[in-house]
């Protein structure tokens, strides 16, 4: 029994994810003390525990690549990068969110604290090393996410849509957990590493029957086609501060547990799941993009279009490669960080009482605010993956990868969703630059000067990466090196 | 002696059934919630089966896990059920399509 | 040496900033200044470097000025070819931009008119104008500059991109919002030929990088690939086609070409600058820098000549139903990129190029001429309401007549070197095609003498059409518009007698055009100095062609201006036919945007119809809009619906990847 | 054989009730149902060496979470009339989609492919059950092993508690609360105020609400 030979583990390896537990319940103390009406202390213990943890994050792990918590818990170059992004999103969250929910009066401090248990959960599934604690990590993420969406009580659209990501969210949870439960039987560990060992060798069709449910599961963490439903429901109920977070953050956690659950722990079979991946891949681009074009609410169409963008990562992880996962995950980073700033400026945008939520209200933006209409320019014209935009870079890189795998058609097929995702993304760019406002002038841009500040630090960023993208891309391939 | 297909079988169509409760009803969000139990009751049952007939303790740890996950979240799901039900005063599945297209 | 380089590209890019962000600061006189003598400055190193190519010893540079990154394999990076070829881009490419600049000082100097008082652009769009054209020059200079086609393509979308920003720049005019659209989704079109043809060069010849690609393909010309269904392919023809397809977008060939009229939307000077002297012809340079590619494809090399002769004939007679006058240029700008293209593909790269410096000068020289008559007239372009403007502009009137003498191609103008280098190449040529070829050029010049001349009659001789209010203020343009007339129109007379025999037929290129043995139809013409090549011309048809080609035009304009009209009511068919160009804009409208015209009147009219919108709510891409709307449906909002989608997803791979693949 | 008759009776009644637990019109009858679908699952669980976890799932999930379930079905005061309005009208796609679903699934986990004797070596094996009862082993491995899951699943915990207060706690306008903390911080000087009373100016006065003394 392993009851004498316990020793303790290495808790220095685990400190971000200790020092995030640490940070979210002093912002469960700070804030049932200081009776602050804005919650102000509460937002700064948060945001500064976010920027410590991310610092954190890199002293402790970087260029490690090492487990510990007996295999439970693993600390590599993948898990820095991912848990970086991850932090600095929730504060970009955080930032872009304070005016608005103020505003609304939804400015409390458990949204602060739900948020870093959230931002918790995905740090544990990018460092899990093991199919339970994967699980768990999960399940942190997503209850911490669906009592979020559900945050704006009294509104109908929010309980609704916190219902419907609640229910499908749960049911796709116990899919993933189906899958886990074959995978264990097929292999008799929890442990990715003796996962991987084992399925090298076993017989396939308890794995590959595993394999299905649980490529399910992920994918409905992704919202790729078929498991997409929620997606832009979720999207347009909760309000768009927790949407942002959704968005960004849980998208790069889920590449995260791709990669760790199907593409490291079964990567033995990467010829069964290769077509899986393809097909939601192709699914996505096709559905993502054709329904986007009808949209007239900006948050539903960044839903959609979201799809596309998840199927160019899934087309990254189809190579199964190195380079494919690397690309994958420099496409989920920055298309985050590019959204986050759409994100924001909507919020800019909005202001009590009234969403700008329509395409409608952001017809010229330019004449408003040329600053952010210039934001918004670039953003959209990343999206669409226009050369000299890190957008491009991005599908570039997935493009490739797909190509080296051979998947010739693929990559033809993901070119022409990127041209179709042109239109609607130079349409707002139209709306912004071509189109007179309407009558009453359209909404104007309120915002705090942080917050002002730091949503064009964001563009900045985004407009730099396109620039000098050398960088990011040698650490993100570096991660899988 | 119980073969190990058996119980594996058992799971299997609970969770069917646990599936079909989700998108057969069209009338009471409390019974997507009971499905979802069942759901997870239909993979305890797996991990149990292979713990036995493995001899391996892990399945039944990730079963006590399972539980207390899913106290959890029928804890939050019940929440949000409450919400929905006071803000718009129905729990009706069809109800819900406020959202759409 | 590299510095040179960089401060000829860079040059411009800081006056764009300059002028860009600091406009309102600056002022408008400061903002031209500074634009103006930046891209001075490009056009001086430009010339140098030229004449070092031509009298001196200045030899091919080829190297990397900055790395971007490594990926695969493949490096990304900024670096510098500076030949020949390139040598001559970069000196019509700043020349004509500088000329641009200084007449855009008196085009655009009641600019405020065309603005909203209220519009928050209407203050310093003067100088973001500035800041449009120096930021071209730079993309321009970029795109001609490049050794590798990475640069290439970003060059591609950015001279793409300021085009797009320039024809939409009135942006308050729905028409000019549709024009930009337009040009912008054509483009598209092209890019993704573009696009797939690099992706093409790379996966087959592993490298970005011009030299390493064309050694490439004399390594293994014969490499094959399979596309669909199995049938292999050469792989140089398909990557040349998709590169060509790209070309044809820029380029403006059919069926590609609806944008090219309606760009002339935009303000005149940019209509001379990008959409007749220089981006338009980056297509043609795009396939002479490709020659080592495109020599060693039969295919594709005929398949160019094909294009460019219907789209040399086909729309210079589109050009003779046009009342507007810069859309008779700009269809002669059509028609005139159609021969460069000929020439082209009849492995006459040279004629090609050579034929696309001409016509850069005295195309420009008509934009800017026509640019003059339309300032005179207050910004109206209808030729029906013109007419005996000789004796007012007497300037641009004698500017315009050099520039139309150069167009047709009369002897000892520039033009006539270059078209009769093209025809005669044509002639000689022996690839599939070029008897038709041949022919399409051929009856080119009488339709290109006819229209011209039409333009030139109605414009400035006969009667004086205009209302009474215009006419009592007529009077020559300012100093700023008519000088650069005169210079534009030297070169438009002398350079086809300075330099045809070097460029065209002394094989001044050198390596940087690459005609395999066999190919050389320029070689075949043989060239014995200028006098004896213009004397040859009146043993061929071309001339009378032209000569009857004004004839005609002097009948029917000067002598029976009536006929025209008779001549329209006689020939209703073809001359409908010709006034719709052919239907390609009703097809596309048809095809991809929905109720062709009603669209077109609806966004002329209301303005506040999206394209977009039109493209897919109402649209015949219909089954786009419906596909989208069934889907949309299929978004339910009933969590049941969504909760069954997804077990039909985990049914299908279950079934597919269980059962159905074992 | 006693086994194998046990574990084919509890499993057909656990068929039944979890049936009839998608099937009840009545949420409550539903919520019966579970309670009834969880006894027979600790029955089998116990029955495959389990004992542990089925006691837990009878104490924990028929103990706690079935008594919030039915607790939260009757709190909602919700329209029985109209949930009874009818199952499902579109059965006839959907049952055959789930039977699908089934049917593949038991042609994987039933055909015999999954041999008991192929299954892979336990990596955690578990001591004899004659010498180390159930509980003890796993208790062994929870604090040990698995001591990071175990803390995770607290934290779970308490990000279910915080969910569920936000959510659903209100407070309610008009509404009298007792302030066991206010009651207790009271002091003799707020409630009791001593008055001279010769002139009978004044009169004593004791219990004076809270709300007059801004001083508290």
């Amino acid at each position: 029994m392993t009851t004498d030979a316990f020793e303790i583990p290495n808790l220095t390896l685990a400190l971000p994810e200790i020092w995030m537990l640490g940070v979210a319940c002093l912002v469960l103390v700070v804030d049932l003390f200081s009776g602050d009406r804005d919650h102000t202390p509460a937002y700064w213990v948060a945001q500064l525990g976010l920027l410590s943890a991310a610092l954190i994050t890199v002293q402790a792990q970087w260029g490690l690549d090492v487990t510990t918590f007996d295999g439970n818990y693993v600390a590599d170059a993948m898990a820095v990068v991912l848990k970086v992004t991850v932090l600095l999103l929730t504060f970009l969250a955080f930032a872009y969110s304070r005016d608005y929910l103020r505003e609304r009066g939804m400015l409390r401090g458990e949204f602060y604290l739900l948020s870093l248990f959230s931002t918790l959960g995905m740090m544990v599934i990018i460092s899990a090393h093991s199919l339970l604690v994967l699980y768990l990590g999960v399940e942190l993420m997503s209850l911490s996410l669906y009592a979020l969406v559900a945050m704006r009580r009294g509104s109908p659209a929010a309980s609704e849509a916190a219902m419907k990501y609640f229910v499908l969210g749960a049911l796709a949870s116990g899919m993933l957990l189906y899958g886990m439960s074959m995978l264990y039987g097929a292999t008799g560990s929890l442990d990715l590493a003796a996962i991987t060992d084992v399925a090298a060798a076993e017989s396939r069709l308890l794995l590959v029957f595993g394999l299905v449910f649980t490529v399910v599961g992920v994918a409905f963490k992704f919202g790729a086609v078929p498991f997409h439903m929620w997606v832009p429901d979720v999207y347009q109920g909760a309000p768009t501060a927790v949407t942002l977070f959704i968005a960004t953050a849980s998208k790069v956690a889920a590449v995260g547990l791709f990669i760790r659950l199907i593409g490291e722990g079964l990567e033995p079979l990467h010829g069964d799941w290769q077509n899986m991946v393809l097909l939601l891949a192709v699914a996505s681009i096709l559905i993502g993009n054709t329904v986007a074009l009808v949209q007239t609410n900006i948050k539903r169409m960044l839903a959609y279009s979201t799809f596309n963008h998840i199927g160019f990562i899934f087309l990254g992880f189809v190579a199964g490669s190195a380079e494919g996962y690397g690309a994958s995950m420099f496409y989920a980073v920055t298309y985050s960080f590019t959204v986050a700033a759409a994100f924001g400026v909507i919020m800019l945008l909005s202001r009590q009482g009234f969403e700008a939520e329509n395409l409608e209200d952001f017809k010229g933006l330019n004449e408003r605010s040329p600053l952010f209409a210039l934001v918004m320019l670039l953003l959209m014209v990343s999206l669409t993956g226009i050369p000299g935009t890190v957008g491009f870079y991005a599908k570039w890189l997935v493009i490739r990868s797909v190509v080296d795998a051979g998947v010739m058609w693929a990559a033809v097929f993901a070119v022409i969703g990127a041209v179709v995702g042109a239109f609607y993304y130079l349409r707002v760019v139209r709306l912004c630059y071509f189109d007179q406002p309407e009558a009453e002038g359209g909404p104007q841009p309120s915002g705090s000067g942080g917050f002002r500040f730091v949503l064009a630090a964001n563009g900045l960023s985004v407009l730099l990466l396109g620039l000098f993208p050398g960088a990011l891309v040698a650490v993100c391939m570096a991660a899988f090196g | 002696m119980i073969e190990l297909s058996e119980f594996l079988v058992l799971g299997a169509i609970l969770f069917s059934l646990g599936m079909a409760g989700i998108f057969l009803n069209r009338k009471n969000a409390i019974v997507l919630l009971m499905s979802i139990e069942l759901i997870l009751l239909a993979v305890n049952f797996n991990f149990i089966a292979f713990s036995t007939f493995m001899g391996d303790l892990a399945g039944q740890v990730f079963v006590f896990f399972i539980l207390t996950v899913a106290a959890a979240e029928s804890a939050i799901g019940l929440a949000i059920l409450v919400t929905l039900f006071r803000s718009s005063d129905s729990i009706d599945v069809a109800d819900l399509d406020t959202m759409k297209g | 040496m590299e510095t040179l380089y960089l401060v000829i590209v860079l040059a411009p890019l800081i006056g764009a900033i300059v002028a860009g962000l600091f406009g309102s600061q600056l002022g408008r006189v400061g903002a031209h200044r500074v634009t103006i003598a930046l891209v001075g400055l490009s056009t001086l190193l430009s010339v140098y470097v030229l004449t070092g190519f031509m009298w001196g010893d200045r030899t091919t540079f080829d190297g990397t000025v900055y790395t971007w990154m490594v990926a695969g394999g493949i490096e990304f990076e900024v670096g510098f070819l500076v030949d020949e070829l390139t040598a001559m881009m970069m000196a019509v490419v700043t020349f004509v931009s500088l000329m641009v600049h200084i007449y855009t000082i008196g085009y655009m100097a009641d600019e405020d008119h065309n603005w909203p008082e209220t519009s928050r652009l209407r203050p310093n769009a003067y100088q973001r104008f500035f800041a449009y054209i120096s930021l071209f020059t730079f993309s321009m200079l970029m795109l001609v500059m490049a050794n590798n086609f990475l640069q290439l393509f970003f060059a591609w979308e950015a001279v793409g991109l300021v085009s797009y920003l320039l024809i939409g720049f009135w942006m308050n005019r729905p028409s000019a919002v549709f024009a930009n659209l337009k040009a912008f989704l054509v483009n598209r079109v092209g890019d993704f030929g573009f696009l797939l043809g690099i992706a093409t060069v790379v996966m087959y010849f592993g490298s970005l990088h011009y030299g390493d690609v064309f050694n490439a393909v004399a390594v293994r010309p014969d490499q094959t690939m399979s596309i669909l269904g199995g049938a292999e392919w050469q792989v140089v023809t398909v990557a040349a086609i998709l590169l060509f397809i790209g070309a044809m977008g820029k380029s403006a060939q059919v069926p590609l070409h609806v944008w090219l009229p309606d760009s002339m939307e935009g303000p005149t000077p940019i209509s001379a600058l990008i959409h007749a002297a220089t981006m338009v012809t980056a297509g043609i340079f795009l396939v002479a820098r490709m020659s080592p590619l495109f020599e060693y494809s039969e295919a594709a090399l005929a398949f160019v000549l094909v294009i460019g002769a219907i789209t040399a004939l086909l729309m210079g007679l589109v050009g003779l139903v046009q009342q507007d006058i810069k859309r008779v240029v700009a269809y002669s700008t059509l028609s005139q990129l159609g021969y460069m293209v000929v020439a082209l593909g009849a492995s006459a790269y040279a004629a090609g190029v050579y034929h696309l410096m001409t016509h850069a000068f005295f195309k420009a020289l008509l934009f800017l001429g026509a640019g003059s008559v339309i300032i005179a007239l207050h910004h109206k372009q209808d030729m029906r309401e013109m007419g005996g403007l000789k004796k007012y502009m007497p300037v641009t009137y004698w500017t315009m007549l050099i520039g139309t003498l150069a167009l047709i191609g009369f002897p000892g103008f520039s033009g006539f070197f270059s078209k009769d280098a093209i025809i005669e190449a044509v002639h000689h040529s022996d690839r599939i095609g070029a008897g038709f070829a041949y022919w399409c050029v051929l009856l080119g010049v009488f339709v290109t003498a006819l229209y011209s001349f039409r333009l030139l009659f109605l414009v400035f001789h006969g009667e004086e059409r205009m209302d009474h209010h215009t006419r009592e203020h007529l009077h020559e343009s300012p100093k700023v518009v008519t000088v650069p007339l005169i210079l534009l129109a030297i070169p438009s007379v002398l350079i086809g007698l300075l330099t045809v025999g070097p460029m065209v037929f002394g094989g001044w290129f050198g390596d940087s055009i690459l005609v395999r043995s066999g190919h050389d139809a320029l070689g075949a013409i043989g060239f014995h100095g200028v006098g004896e090549f213009t004397l040859h011309a009146f043993k061929t048809p071309a001339i009378y062609l032209a000569a009857a080609g004004f004839a005609v035009a002097w009948y029917l304009y000067i002598r029976r201006p009536d006929l025209p009209a008779q001549l329209q009511q006689r020939l209703q068919t073809p001359y409908r036919i010709l006034e719709n160009k052919y239907g390609f804009d009703d097809l596309y409208l048809n095809v991809f945007a929905a109720g062709g015209r009603g669209l077109g009147t609806l966004l002329w009219r209301g303005g506040d119809v999206r394209l977009i919108d039109g493209l897919v709510v109402n649209g015949t891409a219909r089954t786009v809009g419906r596909v989208a709307a069934v889907l949309r449906h299929g978004q339910t909002g009933y969590l049941y619906h969504y909760a069954f989608v997804m077990i039909i997803g985990l049914l299908v791979l279950l079934t597919w990847f269980m059962f159905a693949l074992r | 054989m006693i086994e194998q008759i046990l574990f084919y009776v509890f499993a057909a009644v656990l068929i039944f009730a979890a049936t009839m637990v998608i099937t009840a019109r009545n949420p409550v009858h539903a919520a019966l149902f579970l309670v009834l679908a969880f006894f027979n699952s600790a029955v089998l669980w116990i029955i495959a060496g389990a004992e542990f976890l089925g006691i837990v799932l009878v104490l924990v999930y028929v103990g706690a979470v079935m008594v919030l379930f039915l607790f939260v079905v009757m709190m909602l005061d919700i329209n029985l009339a109209r949930l009874r309005e009818g199952f499902v009208r579109h059965l006839y796609i959907g049952v055959p989609v789930a039977a699908l679903i089934v049917v593949q699934m038991i042609l994987v986990l039933g055909s015999g492919a999954v041999d008991p004797g192929a299954l892979p070596d336990a990596t955690l094996p578990i001591p004899d059950p004659a010498e180390t009862g159930n509980t003890t082993v796993l208790g062994g491995v929870l604090y040990t092993v698995y001591v990071y899951p175990f803390e995770l699943a607290a934290v779970i915990l308490l990000v279910a508690i915080i969910a569920s207060i936000m959510l659903t706690l209100r407070r309610r306008e008009g509404v009298k609360h007792q302030d066991v903390a206010q009651q207790v911080r009271v002091r003799k000087e707020d409630r009791l105020r001593m008055a001279r009373s010769f002139g009978g100016s004044g009169s004593t006065s004791t219990g004076r609400n809270d709300n007059e003394h801004p001083d508290r």
